[in-house]
């Protein structure tokens, strides 16, 4: 076991990440989905907060951090508002249900 | 009667024609009589011909008279220099006489159609294409280029297509007149290559400019082998006209047209444009280009003469006959004996013009009755059409007292002369068995329908004597079968102007070695011919004097085994068919296979129809896989190769190149459809080809 | 007048006839019909006027001095700092030999098409608006001197011919209009690319000096005018004008139609109405012909002469493979398209001559057979018209029941088969002429003579199945020429026959011109030569 | 293994393992459970990173917020006595390979990289000098911001109303 | 804290007034909106007043070229030149056509008792829109981005009772939300190597050769990805035809032009600042060699041209059929792009403009026609060209100009970009794009079919439009015939804007 360093946090974050992708594309429910977009938006804020720390680089990352977590309480109340639009509309929340726009 | 006056009346015997036809064209469906107009216009070109033959022919008995204008222009050509196409008008012996012959026959024909073509219901219209035709000819005629000479030539070869195909009410007629103009096209593509490599060579159609640049050495491709290519291929456009083998077979079609068109066109004028055309070029035709030609005419005089022995059709012997005499033209040219070649193309056409408008007074008799074995006895009831006929059947046998023994005769002595000069005798042996069949075919055929008992009683007792419009022709045409008009001594016709004076061997222009060796100059030393340096006379010039004395000596004995050879004909029809001493029924029988080739000509349509369509079945079983429609087709039989090929070659285009133009649209919509397999309206599918995508594009770029 | 826009007044006076009519109500299709003939019949007149003043002798082609009733302005001007700052387009009209056997040619087809259109009466008003338009373009590609006004022309005909085919053809008409349009656009596309390239390989020198990009064709021809590094400069060794060459030779190419691009012909000629094919067959495929002879030939003398074995192929292949698919015909109208086919490989066979006998062959047999194939179309369009059908072998005998039609048609047959005293032969005898003189392509020349034969074989047999033989019973009602037709007929028939007995008319008119062309092309071999070394 | 590592191990085991439940369990609501241990974590690294502040936002805005919006979500969206409360997954092995890959390709691309580190002091308290940055650098950032929360809310609004 | 700093925030404000301008008209229609419950009719009025002053100020500006909000020595937050400028006028000009259609639209106005909300939600969309193509700091384009996802979500899905736009609505936010977080992972990458988000700084750290040049490129890529999906680039396209066939007509035109114009400029300015190294007299740039962006840009621009014309060939709808075409024209605009040079540029603008048109053109006509016969179904189209001929012409011309015929603008827009392809070189390129434009016709040319060509199934009885579209759709329909013949002022205009800061 080395010290614990960038790479350790860094790898937080790829998991995170990729379990976020994966947790998109597998889940049928809409408000799974928006958790697995939670997860990304997590994981790229790790990112920032480490890079900041070990890079010395000041406080833009936490800054932009920040932001993010802003916008993301933001897109969840739009994404949800837009879920329980389509429930209202289609009864479901079934991602894989609503596809009447195809080719 | 100056030069010029000369030059005008040839312009206004060209064209007082076509101001016939249109005139006839354009009135014909308002004014009735418009016809007659027609027929005043010919008997008015005649005059003028006849004046102008006198003219030349007394006047200026030596001279070329030429009038040519820039027909186009195309000034300052780079490379080139100045280029122009020149039209011209020649007058020169020949073509006095030719313009002679064709004016009359021409006007003889319409005065004959008058009666024969009446109660048609395009009467007018007939008139109006023979007034077309003449122009044509008479183009032909006096053409002093091979262009012009070239666009008669296809001009002709219309008039003769809607002549044919007059009828064309008749599939058989309008069948006729396509063969005939596709088949002539053969021949003239030939020709027309012949041209490209003359103009090629020496930017120029004018024959004299032509042959001026021979003389001094200028040769196709620098080659006498191309010279001789050039001869051979211009003759191709004789082959077609002039009915020659292998592309005869158009011709005996023809006679689906009215008679008095057969006569004028398909015997006595157009068919004779191939000599004409022979005659008009024979200074650049080689030693080798000559042989072919004589082939040709030999293989034409033979083969057609035997299938018009079992021929029954008046007018399909008649068509073989022509087609045979023909040859015997060409032979003539080809072994060089050109002077009779173009009197027995004159004397010919009298006969023959005679033979066919009398065959036309027949049929018009017999209401379109044709055939010979419903004739018989009709002397009693067509007295004057049978004199003439038998006239004119004594001249192409080849009896004395007729123009035809005078150029029969010659045309034998002349291949018999050949024959002493290279030791090539098989000439001599075709034009003297051909001599022989002649006779007996002619015979026959007037045995046949004037001699013996009437055979179809009913036709018989209807048959009535023609009317004057009618006889009259027969009547000049076979008074100009009697030797009298070309010679005063009926067993020598170089003693008459026509040949002594009027027709002179033009001047040989090609390379010494690519002649005949008897048409070599003869060795005179060049110093010699300086010193001597008197004027030479154009015979002189053309033959050597081996080949005159030859020709003399030839004479007497051709002239006797060919007087013998026409008797013994004449003798074994009158045995056969008058007689009754022999049954040709029998001889038929006892060799059959003979008999049947000569009935079915050959198989020569045949031929030609089973070669084509085998080649197309070989062709198809390789191309089967593309297509089962050419199988069906041929399966079926039914069309020659060219109908197969083009049929191949349409379904070609509809399927492979069409095909790969549709693939292209297939292959641009199978893509369309790729992509939209990703549109599937579910964004986790998306979002998944999203992830893919960017895993390869990361791996492609890491490799960069 | 001397500065009246004569050409401008020809090429835009259909465009103006076109908003005039869109002013007209919909229903006065009588007036609206008149319009167009006599709009179309004023541009005929102004082309016999230009004829009248067009001086013989005066060359053309690359020599901007020479060319006649020039109109230029600057027409794009943008000044900057680069080259996208500097583009310069010339507004830059002008005719010379070679063009205007085009315009008359245009301008005469176009007012026989009003004519034979006069039977449309299907949204009249669309028609002829879409008619006008395309009216100028065809003009437009003929007189335009500016590489980018000649596309923006030769672009412009293709909408309205689509719709024309589109809406007013026959029961296949969508698939034929989209195949026209797709081809062409297909054609046009190398062209455009080829076009860029030259504009970034040649110069002109303005009047102070400066040097500009160009799309001068003019300027273009000039080899003193090439850059250094244009890709489609010679001066540059890693040129790419083989390639470039081909790329325009095929974008003209497919609109001769020249084999394998010809498939669009067919179709589109079988289903359009009757004036659009006199049109199509008329004029629309003289501007590939005209295209190469204006474009590729003096901008890239050079590559022309490298590739001329190959235009003479083609020209051959064209030839035979267009007559023998015309034999395998059954639709009247069909036949006479791959007749196209046939007739323009002689134009084809002429052009790769590169003397003046074969490029004024090649010349006057486009004009020719706009004239004769207008005929021919005219004649489909009559029995059509009466039959309702064009299936060859229903008919038969109609020479009896219609003479006057079969005379005419027999005419325009004829004339198509190449018969000498019509206008035809001239140009494909000088094609054949010209071609055998230049050695490479003399074989071709001879095996392609065989398309005379196999034209005469498809057109007779033609003739006979619908005329001769005995008339079929179903058609014993039918009509002889009405005077419209004859208005149609008789003046084709007159110049077919007029330019038969005396070509010169047409053949000075161009001689010049050639014998110009001529000259760039043995100019170049030394100039461009000179380059290689 | 300092105290540091020991920390550090706990907090992302519990944001991976989380993390991992919240895409696997089919419940739903488990899956908002899961999701709040999941922002505990890494509110854990974020301290552990320096990042108090943050922390504390990550804790007030995600827990206190998001969350509440997602199990909202849940609730409006499903009858909790209905079994359709859980949810299937689709598509698991495109997706499985698919982000097998990429992660491949990002750790092995994060990982490798010789990133510039310097080990700085850790500040006590960042909320200060992130006020400050707020109110002058990032103010126009910060004013963007404001407007999109109220475009949020005027669009969510105008959703979410009848 | 200090009066310097205070000074620079204020003389910044002067530099944004246009979005100064937008903004503030947000509050003002949510407050007209609040305060006049029943009476709808002011708020477009209002959009267009708010829409035309911030036009004047950014041509009253459009030759500025500085930097706003500084973060440090040199960059700033935003950039203020005459690019960005032109962009933003696009943007407003796009913007205000979308209000007037707006108004005439049967979509939107069923909806009338959220009016106030629509037009607020445009205006966010807007000032986002101007605050990506000024944007210089990745964190002002993250959010900028974020700010016109966000409006547009709702906006797609705007008309709430319709499943189309429901369903439109949560795939865009689906996928903008992945996408988005895509990008900001590769933002925090980006961060990491060179500890900077402003372009100009990341752009001065990374000409050190010891670059990691691999991660790099990865974080370059996912940032693309961002920028991809705004633009609809093939891969990132997939959201694109089904939201374009679900949102409200004038919001699928405004995101064809808008939103895409915009993310445009921001890729332009994204790798024109981030990566170059030197431009040289030709306005050829030198990019730095981390990341290949020219191959990249033409293997996205060639597929996704190829993608979004042979779909387009199967589709039946005509939003949808837009929707792909708007696909194929993204990958002829990013060609411009992959030139790398000035030029490609300034083909890229001229292109824009024209686009604009085009685009926004023969939406409206569907639009009209879907007001009429309510649907926008190909089958629906068959014989429209003779019921509407006004509506049918119009649209003829529009989509002509869209496959790039002369005598319309469309060709002058293609040749622009051919032109910059022809000398750059790229002469393949060139001809795959040109093979492209063919097949598009096809398409293009299929509703011309069922306008005209094809016979009505059921008879359409003739309808014309209200004056005032018509008025609208001729002053559409002239630019596009008068610029395709002379083209002077939009070349000038594109070249004048070409100037972005610092180069």
């Amino acid at each position: 076991m080395t010290q614990i360093g960038l790479n350790h946090f860094l790898f937080v974050s790829v998991v995170l990440f990729c379990l976020g992708i994966f947790g998109i594309i597998t889940r049928k429910n809409a408000v799974m989905v928006l958790m697995g977009i939670e997860l990304i938006l997590n994981s790229a804020n790790i990112n920032f907060i480490a890079f900041a720390k070990y890079g010395n680089f000041g406080y833009q990352g936490q800054m932009m951090a920040l932001f993010v977590i802003i916008l993301a309480a933001a897109e969840a109340a739009i994404a949800l508002a837009i879920v329980l639009n389509i429930y209202k509309t289609f009864s479901t929340v079934n991602v894989d249900e609503i596809d009447t726009l195809k080719d | 009667m100056t030069e010029n006056l000369l030059i005008q009346f040839a312009i206004i015997i060209l064209f007082l024609p076509l101001l016939g036809f249109v005139v006839t064209l354009f009135l014909g469906s308002k004014v009735k009589k418009i016809f007659l107009f027609e027929n005043f216009v010919l008997i008015l070109a005649f005059i003028l011909s006849v004046i102008m033959v006198f003219a030349k022919l007394n006047y200026y008995p030596q001279e070329n008279i030429v009038s040519e204008f820039h027909w186009i222009s195309l000034n300052n050509v780079p490379l080139f220099g100045t280029l122009n196409i020149d039209l011209g008008i020649l007058v020169d012996n020949i073509s006095v006489l030719m313009i002679f012959v064709v004016t009359l026959i021409s006007m003889l024909v319409h005065i004959f159609s008058i009666a024969y073509m009446h109660g048609d219901k395009r009467y007018n219209r007939y008139f109006a294409y023979l007034g077309i035709f003449t122009f044509s000819m008479t183009g032909i005629v006096f053409t002093h280029d091979i262009l012009m000479m070239y666009i008669f030539w296809e001009l002709v070869g219309l008039s003769s297509y809607l002549l044919i195909g007059f009828w064309f009410e008749k599939k058989s007629a309008s069948d006729a007149g396509k063969k005939a103009f596709i088949v002539n096209r053969i021949g003239d593509i030939g020709m027309f290559s012949g041209i490209l490599i003359l103009f090629s060579t020496y930017h120029t159609f004018t024959f004299d400019k032509i042959f001026t640049q021979i003389s001094l050495g200028v040769l196709p491709f620098n080659s006498e082998f191309w010279l001789t290519v050039t001869g051979i291929l211009i003759f191709c456009g004789a082959i077609g006209k002039s009915a020659q083998f292998p592309l005869h077979v158009w011709l005996p079609d023809a006679m689906e047209g009215p008679t008095p068109v057969s006569a004028l066109i398909h015997a006595a004028t157009m068919v004779a444009a191939g000599v004409y055309l022979v005659v008009r070029v024979f200074p650049i035709l080689t030693g080798g280009a000559l042989e072919f030609i004589a082939i040709i005419g030999a293989l034409s005089a033979f083969i057609p003469a035997t299938i018009a022995l079992t021929q029954n059709d008046i007018k399909k012997v008649l068509a073989y006959s022509t087609v045979s005499q023909l040859g015997y033209m060409v032979m003539a040219l080809g072994v060089g004996a050109y002077k009779f070649a173009f009197f027995h193309l004159v004397t010919h056409a009298f006969f023959k013009a005679a033979l066919f408008l009398g065959s036309g007074s027949v049929i018009h008799a017999m209401h379109h009755e044709q055939d010979i074995r419903n004739m018989g006895g009709l002397r009693k009831k067509l007295p004057l059409t049978y004199a003439t006929f038998l006239i004119s059947t004594i001249a192409i046998s080849g009896v004395p007292l007729t123009s035809g023994f005078l150029s029969k005769d010659g045309i034998l002595a002349g291949t018999f002369a050949f024959g002493s000069l290279t030791g090539q005798w098989f000439f001599a042996f075709v034009g003297f068995f051909v001599a022989l069949l002649t006779a007996f075919y002619m015979f026959r055929l007037v045995i046949l329908t004037f001699h013996g008992e009437p055979r179809n009683k009913e036709k018989f007792d209807h048959a009535k004597e023609s009317p004057f419009v009618m006889v009259m022709p027969l009547v000049v045409l076979a008074a100009l079968s009697i030797f009298i008009w070309y010679t005063p001594n009926p067993f020598n016709p170089e003693q008459g102007a026509f040949l002594s004076k009027w027709i002179k061997a033009p001047t040989i222009v090609v390379p010494q070695n690519a002649r005949y060796s008897f048409m070599k100059n003869d060795v005179i030393k060049p110093a010699e011919q300086v010193q001597t340096a008197k004027p030479k006379t154009e015979a002189e010039i053309t033959f050597s004097e081996s080949y005159t004395e030859a020709m003399h000596h030839a004479h007497i004995p051709a002239m006797l085994l060919s007087l013998t050879l026409a008797g013994l004909g004449i003798l074994l029809a009158f045995s056969f068919y008058q007689w009754k001493k022999l049954d040709p029924d029998k001889l038929a029988n006892s060799i059959k296979p003979l008999y049947k080739l000569s009935y079915n000509k050959w198989y020569f349509d045949e031929i030609y129809q089973a070669t084509f369509v085998a080649f197309t079945l070989g062709l198809s079983n390789v191309l089967y896989w593309i297509d089962t429609y050419i199988i069906d087709g041929i399966v079926n039989g039914s069309a020659t190769v060219t109908k197969q090929f083009s049929k191949f070659s349409g379904t070609f285009d509809n399927i492979v190149v069409d095909g790969l133009v549709n693939l292209m649209a297939t292959i641009s919509g199978f893509i369309g459809l790729m992509f939209r397999r990703l549109q599937t309206g579910k964004v986790q599918t998306y979002i998944v080809v999203v992830v893919f995508s960017l895993v390869i594009i990361l791996f492609l770029f890491k490799s960069f | 007048m001397q500065n009246f826009p004569i050409l401008s007044f020809i090429t835009l006076l259909p465009l103006f006839g076109m908003v005039i009519l869109l002013f007209i109500p919909k229903k006065q299709e009588l007036i609206i019909k008149s319009t167009t003939l006599v709009i179309t019949g004023i541009q005929l007149v102004v082309a016999i006027f230009l004829l009248k003043n067009y001086n013989y002798s005066l060359g053309g082609i690359n020599d901007p001095s020479t060319f006649q009733f020039i109109e230029k302005f600057r027409w794009i001007d943008i000044s900057g700092f680069s080259w996208i700052g500097k583009i310069k387009i010339d507004y830059f009209l002008g005719i010379d030999g070679l063009s205007i056997p085009l315009v008359l040619l245009t301008a005469l087809i176009t007012f026989i098409a009003t004519l034979s259109s006069w039977t449309i009466n299907k949204s009249v008003k669309g028609y002829f608006a879409m008619f006008l338009l395309l009216d100028t373009g065809m003009m437009g590609v003929f007189v335009a001197l500016d590489f980018f006004l000649f596309y923006i022309f030769w672009e412009l005909m293709l909408l309205p011919m689509y719709f024309l085919i589109g809406i007013w053809g026959g029961p296949r008409r969508e698939y034929a209009a989209i195949k026209f349009f797709l081809y062409t656009l297909l054609g046009s596309v190398f062209i455009l690319i080829v076009m860029i390239g030259l504009y970034f390989s040649t110069t002109e020198t303005l009047a102070d000096g400066t040097k500009v990009f160009t799309f001068n064709m003019l300027s273009m021809m000039n080899p003193q005018n090439f850059t250094a590094q244009g890709i489609l400069s010679p001066l540059n060794p890693g040129n790419l004008r083989l390639i470039a060459y081909i790329a325009l030779f095929v974008g003209f190419a497919i609109k001769i139609p020249m084999f394998p691009f010809h498939t669009w012909l067919p179709d589109a000629h079988v289903e359009a109405p009757t004036a659009i094919s006199v049109i199509l067959a008329g004029v629309l495929l003289k501007m590939g012909t005209y295209g190469i002879l204006r474009v590729c030939y003096p901008i890239f003398p050079d590559i022309t002469r490298q590739l001329v074995w190959y235009i003479g192929l083609f020209g051959m292949i064209n030839i035979i493979y267009g007559a023998l698919c015309a034999m395998a015909q059954k639709d009247f109208k069909k036949l006479i398209a791959y007749s196209s086919v046939s007739h323009m490989g002689f134009v084809l066979l002429g052009m790769a001559s590169l003397n003046s006998m074969g490029i004024s062959g090649a010349i006057f047999q486009m004009f020719n057979h706009g004239t004769i194939t207008a005929m021919l179309f005219l004649s489909v369009g009559v029995i059509y018209d009466r039959a309702h059908t064009r299936g060859i072998e229903e008919f038969g005998g109609l020479a009896t029941q219609m003479p006057i039609y079969a005379g005419f048609t027999t005419l325009a047959f004829f004339a198509a088969i190449g018969l000498p005293g019509l206008s035809g032969f001239v140009s494909e005898a000088f094609v054949f002429l010209g071609a055998f003189g230049f050695g490479s392509i003399r074989v071709l020349t001879v095996i392609s003579t065989l398309g005379i034969l196999l034209g005469a074989g498809y057109m007779l047999w033609t003739f006979q199945r619908v005329f001769l033989g005995g008339l079929k019973e179903k058609w014993a009602s039918l009509k002889d020429l009405t005077f419209r037709e004859y208005a149609m007929l008789v003046p084709l028939s007159v110049i077919i026959i007029f330019l038969g007995f005396y070509p010169a008319a047409m053949l000075n008119i161009m001689n010049s011109s050639v014998n110009a062309m001529v000259k760039v092309m043995t100019n170049a071999q030394t100039f461009y030569g000179s380059l290689l070394h | 293994m300092t105290i540091y590592d020991i920390i550090f191990y706990l907090f992302a085991a519990i944001t991976v393992v989380s993390a991992f439940f919240v895409v696997t369990t089919r419940n739903i609501v488990y899956s908002a459970y899961y999701l709040l241990f999941t922002f505990f974590g890494v509110a854990g690294i974020y301290v552990l990173l320096g990042a108090d502040f943050i922390a504390v936002v990550q804790l007030v805005v995600y827990v206190g917020g998001i969350l509440i919006l997602l199990l909202f979500g849940v609730m409006l969206t499903n009858r909790i006595t209905n079994v359709q409360i859980k949810t299937g997954t689709i598509k698991i092995v495109p997706a499985a390979v698919g982000v097998a890959l990429f992660a491949g390709i990002l750790s092995a691309a994060l990982l490798k990289t010789n990133w510039k580190t310097i080990n700085t002091e850790v500040p006590i308290s960042t909320a200060h000098t992130l006020g400050l940055l707020l109110m002058q650098q990032y103010a126009v950032v910060f004013e963007l911001l404001g407007i999109l929360l109220l475009i949020a809310l005027i669009g969510a609004a105008s959703m979410a109303r009848k | 804290m200090n009066n310097n700093n205070l000074n620079y925030l204020v003389n910044s404000l002067y530099l944004i007034k246009p979005e100064l301008v937008i903004s503030a008209v947000i509050v003002l229609l949510v407050l007209v909106d609040l305060i006049m419950m029943k009476n709808k009719k002011l708020l477009p009025y209002l959009s267009v007043a708010g829409l035309l002053v911030a036009a004047y100020f950014i041509i009253e500006h459009f030759e500025t070229n500085t930097f706003a909000f500084s973060t440090g020595s040199s960059a700033g937050m935003m950039i203020v030149d005459p690019f960005g400028n032109f962009f933003k006028l696009l943007i407003v000009f796009a913007s205000i056509l979308v209000v007037l259609f707006s108004v005439a639209s049967t979509e939107i106005k069923n909806s009338f008792d959220r009016h106030g909300e629509y037009y607020a939600l445009i205006f966010g969309m807007i000032l986002g829109m101007m605050f990506m193509v000024s944007a210089s700091d990745l964190i002002v384009i993250y959010i900028s981005l974020e700010l016109v996802s966000f409006s547009s979500y709702i906006l797609a899905g705007f008309t709430k009772r319709s499943i189309r736009n429901s369903e439109a609505s949560l795939k865009y936010v689906i996928y903008g939300g992945i996408s988005s977080g895509i990008m900001l992972f590769g933002i925090s990458i980006i961060y990491g190597i060179t500890g900077s988000t402003n372009l100009y700084e990341i752009n001065s750290l990374i000409q050190a050769p010891q670059v990691q040049s691999l991660t790099f490129l990865l974080a370059g890529i996912l940032i693309f990805v961002g920028i991809g999906y705004k633009i609809s680039a093939a891969p990132f396209h997939f959201w694109t035809p089904d939201v374009y066939e679900g949102a409200p007509i004038p919001i699928t035109a405004y995101l064809s032009i808008a939103s895409k114009a915009a993310g445009f400029a921001l890729l332009i300015r994204f790798i024109k600042v981030t990566f170059i190294q030197s431009i040289d007299p030709e306005g050829f740039w030198h990019l730095l060699a981390i990341i290949d962006w020219k191959t990249f840009i033409i293997i996205i621009s060639i597929l996704t041209m190829t993608l979004g014309n042979f779909a387009a060939l199967w589709q039946s709808n005509m939003k949808r059929l837009l929707a792909y075409s708007s696909i194929a024209h993204a990958g002829y605009l990013l060609l411009g792009l992959a030139v790398m040079s000035n030029e490609g540029i300034t083909a890229i603008l001229i292109y824009f403009i024209v686009y604009a048109f085009m685009n926004l053109g023969a939406f409206f006509v569907v639009m009209l026609i879907a007001n009429k016969i309510g649907s926008e179904e190909l089958d629906d189209y068959k014989g429209l060209g003779y019921s509407t001929p006004f509506l049918g012409v119009s649209l003829a011309i529009f989509l002509v100009s869209l496959t790039g015929l002369p005598p319309t603008a469309g060709f002058i827009g293609k040749l622009y970009i051919f032109i910059a392809l022809i000398d750059a070189k790229m002469i393949v390129v060139a001809v795959i794009a040109l093979l492209n434009s063919v097949v598009s016709l096809y398409y293009y040319i299929k509703v011309l079919k069922h306008m005209f060509l094809d016979k009505a199934e059921k008879e359409i009885p003739a309808f014309t439009t209200s004056y005032s579209s018509a008025i609208l759709l001729v002053a559409i329909v002239a630019p596009i015939l008068i610029f395709g013949i002379y083209f002077t002022p939009i070349v000038d205009l594109a070249k004048n804007s070409i100037t972005l800061l610092g180069f």
